[in-house]
């Protein structure tokens, strides 16, 4: 295997491999971020209960930053309370994938606002916000 | 593995008989091509052999041939300096909006100098119009520059047309050559050109090292300002071993061109059909057949481009997202928004350039993996169809 | 016969090590060094290493380099550059009546385009007097450019006075390095510079890359406009071997400077006090203490320069007449002239300058041959006094 | 031997054995051309004979492309009329020399114009012009 250029080993092991993508057959919560004149785009979709995230999956559109820190941003997020998913930044996401070249570091943002996004239709349907 | 390299468009290796040529010159042989001496005479003497030989090449002058650091400053020199040279004649130019950075950068830096530029649009297929030069023009016109051939989508312009409407209404005519240039056949007079761009690394000569075409008679001031070299058009020490390096290039292109061009062609047409039904929603950008005969420009739908390099370099097979110099940039491509292609597609377009060293198993190899990682990343792709295959 | 090369001022036989460290770039690994792909990260990596150890050897940070094609590039970048970017601040700029052309003739180029410059004086060393900057600073003065060594007469520039005067007022300093760097310690943080211009065949590094440092902070318009390449400071594919070369000489630089240093000032008094002595009617030109280790410029009273060096050419010996890119110029030297040199004797000047492969062989052979050459030629001068010898 | 960038052998020759050096004892006529500034003196001294030019004799002070036209001018000149002397060009002398480079051509009218001075100066002493 070559290594490549722009990223380090965790960041293109969650591309190649990335955790939970597709979508929950009954969300409780779904958002989206991104538009297609930037090239990214993300969906997520949460699963709640008593206030805990017990699942989550996505699909994005986007460079391998994008891919990465959707997947490294659900991980992290499965199994936190609302209040603690939504406390997870996009710093936090792009530190615990060891660093992301600084031209990325907006794709890291991509997924919190996503993850917002599926918060607050969650909230909404429960009447919360 | 093997590795695989489909990105010549950005760089070609160096030949080995390039680098062989050079190596006198980087050890031996190291006078100041300016001095007097006999170390001056022997740099001198290696500088006026391979300018002579690359002026033979394009049906130039060896005094027509200064060397430069590469495209871009050729790009540079040749519209800032004939822009300034002129400013009392007129102000506009022409160009297209197809162009290569260093020539739309260049523009825009002089429209704030008070120059006024056109960007002519170019159809579907990314062809310039030779009437839209025509009525472009104006009695400001002083400079038209239109590229020979592009760099990401392949399209050739047609730059004897547009050379005889520019010499029709006494305009100077300038083309970025840097991706034709030993790839495909050139003569200064048939294509009516009095400015030329070249850079050595895109036809297997050495980095760094470049050329400007400047007719006889066309006055310019000097981007390089200092010493007397290269008849006081672009001042600093020769580069020995690059000129070298690079009149060796352009001998290895004059022995081999025409037979590589039919052979990367038949290649090229291979890569693209073989890509095009193996893999469904995916589109063809450029000329279907005035393009470069290494270049194939793809679009996957509802994937984006990144991904499909990233997953083709983890096989070994190096590609491009679309020019090089910008593959860090965000926004798509100009010259794929020029072409009409929707930003999606765009975000999803692939650049195989082909070289001397690619073989038809090097394209089998790609028409093999390509679908899997397009199917790979549509299956995680919001915007693909549910249920969409590669 | 051994040829003796002292004309290391015009350029530098490349290191072998150089050499060495440059071949795998130009065969093995060629790819673009803005590539994403794994061909490109080799490039990148190679880049990016040479760039640090360069940066560090000054006391840079690695982003303040931005490589160039050479020292007449890095002239014309930052002294166009930043006059155009400030132009709004002010029009003003002073520099020195002595500077290499890639400055004066840069400077000059800018007058034309609205700039105010002085040139300031230099006393009869050679040598800029800090409080004449500091007289010549007007509220407009947006740039100071003062050289660190003179290329013909050797003298060293009070850099760090001129450049805490710049500070002292806010004006943005420059220093033409080419000739220092790599042969005498440079901090950036001491001599107090903002911008420094260095070419890496002066420093037995390849010809056609230098470099530009550019203090954190300070904006420039680019020279070069295009691709993002260099933090979008100069466009162009980075010229990978070259940069490589370059970074290998300044490790060298590193190792072996302070040694040549005290070397070289031997060999260049002996060579100075030799001739003068062996030569009637001969003088040396320059700052008899703070100059070029490896720099004896020498006047010799009523023959002419180019006679001298073909002389010395028959005999294997390289010289320079001047400074190398214009030995072709028929005006004697500017910088002799500022230093206040009769016409006749700047006619009759070399300038030897000595390098790592010097010997003290070599100096008593010039030594040896130098008095029947001067005889020859005076013997057939109308200038000289009647029966005068050598 | 070294070979020289500028020159040719011809060219060198001249340069390295330049004929007819120094200054008649008696001449019969005197001609310099040329100023310090431009790096270029000629001084020329001519013996003349019934109209012909029986001896000359040089110095210079200038490039090799100066030396070696002054040497060859003497050369041509010597024997001739002084009206065939005077329709010796200096390109007749640059072609001689087997051609000179472009930028040192100029140098070339240096001897041209300093024959002439000698010629004017005998003419002179002998009431002719
Ligand atoms: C069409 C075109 N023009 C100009 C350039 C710039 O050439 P260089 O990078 O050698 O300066 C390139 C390549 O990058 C190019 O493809
Ligand atoms: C002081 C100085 N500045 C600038 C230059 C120009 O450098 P280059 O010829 O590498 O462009 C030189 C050498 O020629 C020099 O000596």
């Amino acid at each position: 295997m070559t290594q490549t250029g722009a990223y380090n080993d965790k960041v293109m092991d969650h591309f190649r491999n990335p955790r939970n993508v597709g979508e929950l057959e009954h969300p409780d919560g779904v958002g989206t971020a991104g538009n297609p004149v930037c090239g990214d785009i993300m969906e997520i979709s949460i699963q709640v209960e008593d206030d805990v995230i017990k699942d989550v999956r996505f699909r994005t559109f986007g460079c391998g930053a994008a891919i990465a820190t959707s997947s490294m941003t659900t991980e992290m997020v499965k199994g936190k309370t609302i209040d603690e998913a939504l406390a997870v930044s996009n710093k936090a996401v792009a530190e615990a994938l060891g660093g992301l070249p600084p031209i990325k570091m907006h794709c890291s943002v991509l997924a919190e606002e996503a993850l917002r996004s599926a918060i607050d239709d969650y909230r909404r349907r429960n009447g919360k916000s | 593995m093997k590795r695989i390299y489909l990105d010549h468009a950005a760089t070609t290796p160096t030949a080995p008989e390039v680098a062989q040529a050079m190596l006198p010159y980087l050890s031996g042989v190291y006078g100041n091509a300016s001095s007097l001496h006999s170390f001056g005479l022997e740099a001198r003497t290696a500088v006026e052999e391979a300018r002579a030989r690359i002026a033979s090449f394009m049906g130039a002058k060896p005094e027509e041939i200064v060397f430069t650091s590469g495209g871009t400053e050729s790009d540079n020199f040749i519209i800032k300096g004939f822009a300034l040279s002129r400013r009392n004649k007129g102000n506009h130019i022409i160009t297209s909006s197809i162009e290569h950075h260093a020539v739309l950068e260049t523009c825009k830096f002089l429209q704030g100098q008070g120059f006024s530029v056109t960007y002519l649009p170019v159809d579907e297929n990314g062809l310039v119009n030779p009437d839209d030069v025509k009525k472009a023009i104006t009695a400001e016109t002083i400079l038209i520059s239109v590229m020979h051939g592009n760099n990401e989508i392949g399209t050739i312009e047609p730059i004897a047309e547009i050379g005889a409407v520019a010499r029709e209404h006494g305009v100077a005519f300038h083309s970025d050559a840097v991706q034709t240039f030993g790839h495909i056949p050139i003569d200064v007079n048939d294509l009516q050109v009095d400015f030329l761009s070249v850079s050595a690394h895109k036809l297997y000569g050495p980095k760094g090292i470049g050329l400007t075409y400047v007719r006889n008679g066309m006055k310019i001031i000097p981007l390089l300002h200092g010493g007397d070299q290269e008849r006081r058009r672009r001042a600093s020490t020769l580069n020995i071993p690059g000129i070298v390096g690079f009149g060796r290039a352009v001998e290895l292109a004059g022995s081999d061109m025409r037979a590589e061009l039919s052979r990367q062609s038949v290649l090229r047409d291979r890569l693209a059909s073989g890509l095009l039904s193996a893999v469904e929603d995916s589109r063809l950008n450029g000329h279907p057949i005035r393009r470069l005969p290494n270049n194939v420009n793809i679009s996957f739908a509802f994937v984006e481009g990144e991904g499909l390099l990233l997953n083709l370099d983890m096989e070994g097979i190096a590609v491009s997202t679309g020019s090089a110099c910008t593959s860090s940039s965000l926004e798509p491509s100009h010259v794929l928004a020029a072409i009409g292609l929707p930003v999606e597609l765009a975000h999803g377009s692939l650049r195989f350039s082909l070289g001397r060293d690619t073989t038809q198993q090097d394209i089998e190899r790609v028409l093999q993996v390509m679908p899997g990682i397009v199917y790979r990343l549509r299956a995680m792709s919001p915007l693909a169809r549910k249920g969409a295959t590669a």
